[in-house]
């Protein structure tokens, strides 16, 4: 009855990456190079929703604190690049660096980052369970967004816009195919990874911490390091994933990290199914699809987009996955 | 006969009510030591207490010669103690194989493995079906735990802890909601375990507790009224009077 | 600081305050009894708004718009569980932010296809919108002293009713404890109903109570929400008395953070608040599930 | 690679046909959902409006308009700019609301070729350094407004003013436009949250603080909350009020009522005007959406008008883009305002008005003129902007 692990969690995300890989040729053939500025976007989202995913979904805790790492990861990215285009040291405590507009160095430093903050505020957080969780992540979470709009030297609540040439690995990522290549990229690491993961030792703890934490207590594993690991790996992809974002559109706000983008995600990856790696990926594309195309027809496209998000959390148990797993049981 | 668990004085209040009053207890190594007593008597608060769930007001808990009261729960099951629950606490979308391997996985130290797939680990998955099987639960090792009979979950509670490879197992009522069957196939299985480890066993099933059980301890009201073989504590008068005059 | 100033910055607090409470109380009991996150909440406030604007102006009693908005909202609260969310009390967390979250967006579009997207205009009754001497050196506004009377009123009735009354005492089990309140034979599904019928009522009152002071336009709810979210966690979920004490305590930190602190700490602080106090207690102040 | 090559050809062919026949394509990205969606709204009512007094064209040319809601969500803002200039073909961007939704996809589509005309963001930063021969802002520059009401009360002899914004670069720049105009002591300079519901707090103390008079920039729903509470506090009595327009404008007046009266505004446009083109169009806008326009709207007539004027003098040739940037820099209109012209930083060189919020013969709350206060008002930005010429 279990079918093996390769068709069951591999073919599908060999699958997802195979349609993306196809979206500049079809777009190009239609004419339509946009479409891959918007893949490339939700790619951008997918990587966050993934990242989210791994304390969402297998690790049972609802964050609203991932808008946020995302943001800081934008930032790390946004303030590395405005201190090489403007010659300024940036002064980490006595250590001054000059910035840097390479992505090879600004995105595992917005990664690391993002994990940094996400373990200062994990430790913190996982004293709390529940709903309790979701507020003191909210309050966290807020606490980032404010810290953004103070900065005045890097744009305050307009953002930071980066003037300043970026590249990655000589190419330069305001360039359509780079940046969705290097989005892509992104991704299939992070799904690969994070595949691995759940089925690791590691990924076993999480998700029995998920299903019981007091029988996992007995069997004498401390939940609340893997937890805390867990927070700060998944606060490292979203950071990632806003770093990519802040590269491909040199542009990076207080916006990117309220509170609500942190419902957005949680809701991409309801919407995906939380049970799978790739299910929030299918959310992302379907929540980001969705809005576009809707608001193309009318202002009041929210009306019909609440509508099918209501409908969705009435029939779709289990997201799209579970529609899916459904379809093929039928 | 060396002494493998001791309390000594242990004392826990909730607000006014004494949970726990004054228990000193001793598991000797290798024997199955059955602890019984009318409900409500503070049986479930006493393990809690030795698994460290729970902290005593006062008192102290020794385990293989040291002091163990402020240990959190997960280092007392690191260095052996494993327990059973009362409720059945098994992780329900998991599969029986998986459940059991997590035990005999956290046995095996620290789990920041982030990239080597468990279910390729040869060994680890084939002494989970090892215990499986000594349980009885070889057809299910695929079936996700949330889908199996009470009676196969308890087997699978039993399963957990001992892949723990425990010096000592704390059963909370082992037989507990099982038909006359699925309990006498428990007490089988018990029995067969006996040599292997060392019990203290909660247990209401008095025929189950006697076939058992080396020792017993009787707790009333939270207060240890005795403590012996099968036979003194069938011939205690105390015993007869607070405890087995009511059945 | 001047004393008169101290006394006014104090009042402001407890009068933003005692606005939370009417906001939360709703939000806690449905949080706690059924389990509910209803981020819709805030959708509740602004229908409460709305009404009363509306009605307010077309009828030019304010009193008469009260009254239809405090209908109108528990009646719109009775629909949406019987319609709606009983569906989702045994569902995930998540589940019910996922519709609750969609309820937001069809709220807020459908108030705009109502209303416009322009702000209403909702005026107070002449003597209610200056404001009151009350000592040398201390005006006050009027409005303000209506809403701390108000607030103060609604919180004691239902202090009395849910500390004294029968009703009140199905409610506390069923808040603790779920299966027994069901247990007692109580016609559960009424009770839900009506938690979620007053909840929503008291949301309304909190609506038009801020009507004339904030402005009512589409999106009003979404900032209160997450003041009440803050204020039903520090209280401890499915707490009346924790909701009471937390909405003060929120009212007064947000309001002398912003006269004592940098704007940008201002802003943060009921944030840095909540995260300290769930730090030392992480079920809130006033635990209810043991 | 043959579908590129088809891809390619079809690209030169749409070239080399968009000849006067083919409709000009116009972006227009605004917020239409959330708090700010009323403003999104308005800036398309008065652009349609525009559109509509010229026929439906620019230049002798059919436009077609595509929107998108920026729901004030920069990234948002900057996905919607990408469809519209690569996938729709939009020559002009305009229509923006906020500045952060600017800021961010002003850049990528003037990388992309397209001309982007801001109906209202005042940004400084194109206004200076980053001044582009194709952004051109037909509203404001954010600053001036503060900056002509602070030179102003200064020369009536105002001598205490009480300064309040929100905690954001748009808030703070008007501020320091204020004080850069304002000459006397500055009693008080508060930074609220943005968003923030309620000013109790603020309120007492600029009541402690006893001001003669007391600025504000509070756009929306926060000028709302403030004006009604500030009345409510019985501050207005003894200290007036005094903001930029958007502050006290049809966009909120309704919503504030009998708060607002008395308050003073700072104006280059008000419903009050009598020159002809802007009693037709305040005529037109009532008549069609059964409303007083806001200067939003007005800016955003103007706006059309502007762009079919400047088309004119080039026969619709907007592919010309050295020939379109020309005719819009000497670009001559009938605007509501009675005059306007481009400065050297494509920023308006326009007239401010004080007025003042009145109740008018309907009972409408309305902003009444009362003189003006500056002539031929330029932003101080303009200095540093080297603006490249179009030859």
């Amino acid at each position: 009855m279990a079918k093996s692990p390769l068709i069951r969690d591999w073919l599908p995300i060999m699958l997802i990456l195979a349609v993306f890989a196809a979206v500049p040729s079809v777009a190009q053939a239609m004419g339509q190079p946009f479409a891959i500025k918007v893949a490339s976007r939700i790619l951008v989202f997918a990587i966050a929703a993934v990242g989210l995913n791994l304390v969402l979904g297998f690790g049972g805790m609802v964050s609203l604190l991932h808008a946020g790492l995302f943001g800081v990861g934008g930032y790390v990215v946004g303030i590395s690049s405005y201190h090489e285009f403007n010659g300024e040291a940036l002064m980490l405590g006595p250590v001054a660096w000059g910035g840097s507009g390479n992505l090879l160095i600004t995105l595992p430093l917005a990664a690391l980052t993002s994990a940094a903050v996400a373990s200062l505020m994990g430790v913190v957080s996982l004293r709390t369970s529940g709903s309790y969780f979701i507020m003191i992540t909210l309050a966290f979470n807020q606490m980032l967004f404010y810290l953004a709009v103070s900065l005045d030297r890097y744009g305050g609540e307009d953002g930071l816009q980066m003037l300043g040439t970026l590249n990655l690995a000589g190419f330069d990522p305001s360039k359509r195919l780079v940046y969705f290549y290097a989005a892509l990229s992104v991704l299939a690491v992070v799904l690969i990874f994070s595949q691995r993961l759940i089925g690791s030792r590691f990924g076993m703890v999480l998700r029995a911490t998920a299903q019981n934490e007091r029988r996992v207590k007995a069997l004498g594993i401390p939940p609340i390091r893997y937890k805390l690991a867990a927070v700060a790996i998944s606060g490292a992809i979203c950071g990632l994933a806003g770093g990519l974002l802040a590269g491909g559109t040199q542009f990076i706000s207080p916006a990117d990290m309220s509170w609500v983008r942190s419902g957005d995600l949680i809701v991409m990856c309801v919407l995906g199914g939380l049970g799978t790696v790739w299910g929030p990926v299918l959310g992302a594309a379907c929540f980001l699809l969705l809005e576009l195309g809707l608001s193309g027809l009318t202002n009041a496209w929210q009306l019909p987009f609440g509508l099918i998000v209501i409908g969705m959390a009435v029939y779709l148990n289990g997201g799209l996955v579970g529609l899916l797993r459904r379809v093929r049981a039928a | 006969m060396t002494v493998l668990l001791e309390t000594r004085n242990l004392v826990r209040r909730f607000g006014g009510l004494v949970a726990t009053g004054d228990v000193s207890l001793t598991v000797l190594a290798g024997e199955t030591h059955a602890l019984i007593g009318p409900n409500g008597a503070g049986k479930t608060t006493l393990i809690s207490q030795l698994q460290g769930e729970l902290m005593p007001s006062s008192g102290s808990i020794w385990f293989k010669g040291a002091d163990i009261t402020a240990l959190p729960s997960h280092r007392r099951a690191q260095i052996g103690l494993a327990r059973s629950f009362q409720i059945t606490s098994v992780l329900p979308d998991f599969t029986a194989l998986e459940n059991v391997r997590l035990a005999a996985q956290a046995r095996q130290g620290h789990s920041f493995r982030f990239w080597a797939q468990i279910a390729q680990d040869r060994a680890l998955n084939d002494e989970a079906r090892g215990i499986l099987v000594r349980v009885g639960l070889e057809a299910m090792t695929s079936v996700p735990a949330s889908v199996l009979s009470h009676g196969e979950r308890r087997q699978l509670e039993l399963a957990m802890a001992m892949a723990m490879r425990p010096a000592l197992l704390l059963l909370d009522e082992p037989m507990a909601g099982m038909g006359k069957m699925d309990g006498a196939k428990m007490t089988r299985l018990l029995a067969e375990l006996k040599s292997d480890y060392a019990m203290l066993l909660v247990e209401h099933d008095m025929e189950a507790v006697f076939a058992l059980a080396d020792r017993l301890s009787v707790l009333v009201q939270g207060r240890l009224i005795a403590t012996g073989t099968p036979a003194d504590i069938r011939a205690n008068a105390d015993v007869q009077a607070a405890y087995l005059g009511h059945h | 600081m001047t004393l008169p100033l101290l006394i006014e910055q104090t009042l402001n607090g407890i009068q933003l305050g005692v606005m939370l409470f009417l906001m939360s109380a709703g939000l806690t009991l449905v949080f706690g009894i059924m389990n509910l996150i209803n981020l819709a909440h805030g959708s509740l406030y602004m229908l409460g708004a709305f009404v009363a604007a509306s009605v307010a102006s077309l009828t030019g009693y304010f009193v008469v718009g009260a009254i239809v908005a405090v209908i109108v909202t528990a009646a719109a609260g009775a629909l949406l569980e019987v319609a709606l969310l009983r569906r989702f009390y045994r569902r995930t967390h998540l589940d019910q932010v996922l519709v609750t979250f969609g309820l937001i967006l069809v709220f807020n579009e459908g108030a705009r296809q109502i209303w416009g997207g322009v702000p209403l205009r909702f005026s107070l009754p002449a003597g209610l919108d200056g404001s009151v001497h009350l000592w040398s050196g201390l005006d006050y506004p009027a409005f303000r002293l209506v809403i701390l009377g108000v607030g103060l009123v609604v919180g004691l009735l239902l202090y009395a009713v849910i500390m004294r009354t029968r009703i009140g005492m199905w409610v506390r089990a069923g808040a603790s404890n779920r299966t027994m309140a069901a247990a007692m034979g109580v016609n559960v599904e009424m009770i839900f109903i009506g938690v979620f019928a007053a909840g929503a009522a008291l949301a309304g009152l909190a609506g038009l109570m801020a009507g004339p002071i904030l402005a009512v336009q589409v999106g009003m709810g979404e900032p209160v929400l997450i003041l009440c979210l803050v204020v039903t966690v520090i209280g401890g979920i499915g707490s009346i008395n924790g909701a009471l004490v937390a909405a003060l305590a929120i009212g007064l930190i947000d309001t002398f953070g912003r006269v004592l602190l940098s704007p940008a700490l201002g802003s943060m602080a009921i944030f840095v608040a909540m995260a300290a106090i769930l730090a030392w207690r992480p079920k809130g102040l006033f635990p209810v599930h043991g | 690679m043959r579908h590129l090559l088809l891809a390619t050809v079809f690209a030169l062919s749409s070239i080399v046909s968009a000849q006067a026949a083919d409709p000009i394509k116009v972006g227009f990205i605004s917020t239409f959902s959330g708090l700010g969606g009323s403003l999104g709204q308005e800036l398309l009512d008065g652009f349609n409006l525009g559109l509509e007094s010229t026929g439906g064209q620019f230049g002798g040319r059919k436009v077609e308009v595509v929107q998108g809601d920026d729901q004030a969500k920069p990234d948002v803002g900057r996905q919607l700019a990408d469809k519209m200039v690569e996938s729709d073909h939009a020559q002009i961007i305009t229509g923006v609301v906020f500045s952060n939704v600017m800021l961010a996809l002003a850049k990528p589509s003037l990388d992309a070729g397209a001309f982007v005309i801001s109906a209202n963001a005042g940004l400084s930063q194109y206004a200076g350094k980053q001044c582009n021969p194709h952004y051109f802002t037909v509203s404001f520059q954010n600053d001036t407004p503060a900056e002509v009401m602070g030179a102003y009360l200064a020369s009536k002899g105002v001598k205490k003013m009480y300064i309040v914004a929100p905690n954001y670069p748009a808030g703070k720049d008007s501020l320091a436009g204020f004080k850069r105009g304002f000459k006397g002591e500055i009693v008080g300079e508060v930074y609220t949250t943005f968003g923030q519901l309620d000013y109790a707090a603020e309120l007492a103390q600029i009541r402690a603080a006893k001001p003669d008079g007391l600025y504000f920039f509070l756009p929306g729903g926060m000028g709302i909350n403030f004006v009604k509470q500030y009345a409510q506090a019985g501050l207005k009595a003894d200290i007036p009020l005094y903001g930029p327009s958007f502050s006290l404008d049809q966009t909120v007046l309704p919503a504030m009522g009998d708060a607002a009266l008395g308050a003073f505004a700072s104006n280059f446009w008000s419903e009050s005007f009598q020159n002809p083109t802007s009693v037709k169009f305040v005529m037109d806008f009532e008549a069609k959406y059964h409303r007083i326009p806001s200067p939003y709207a007005a800016q955003s007539y103007d706006t059309a008008r502007l762009l079919d004027a400047a088309l004119k003098t080039i026969g619709g040739k907007i592919e010309d883009k050295k020939a379109f940037q020309k005719a819009l820099e000497t670009v001559k209109f009938d605007t509501v305002r009675g005059k306007f012209r481009f400065n050297t930083n494509h920023y308006p060189i326009q007239d401010y008005y004080l007025t003042e919020i009145t109740k008018n013969d309907k009972g409408q709350i309305v902003m009444a003129l009362r003189g003006q206060m500056a002539t031929n008002s330029v932003d101080t930005f303009a200095e540093q902007c080297q603006m490249p010429s179009a030859e």
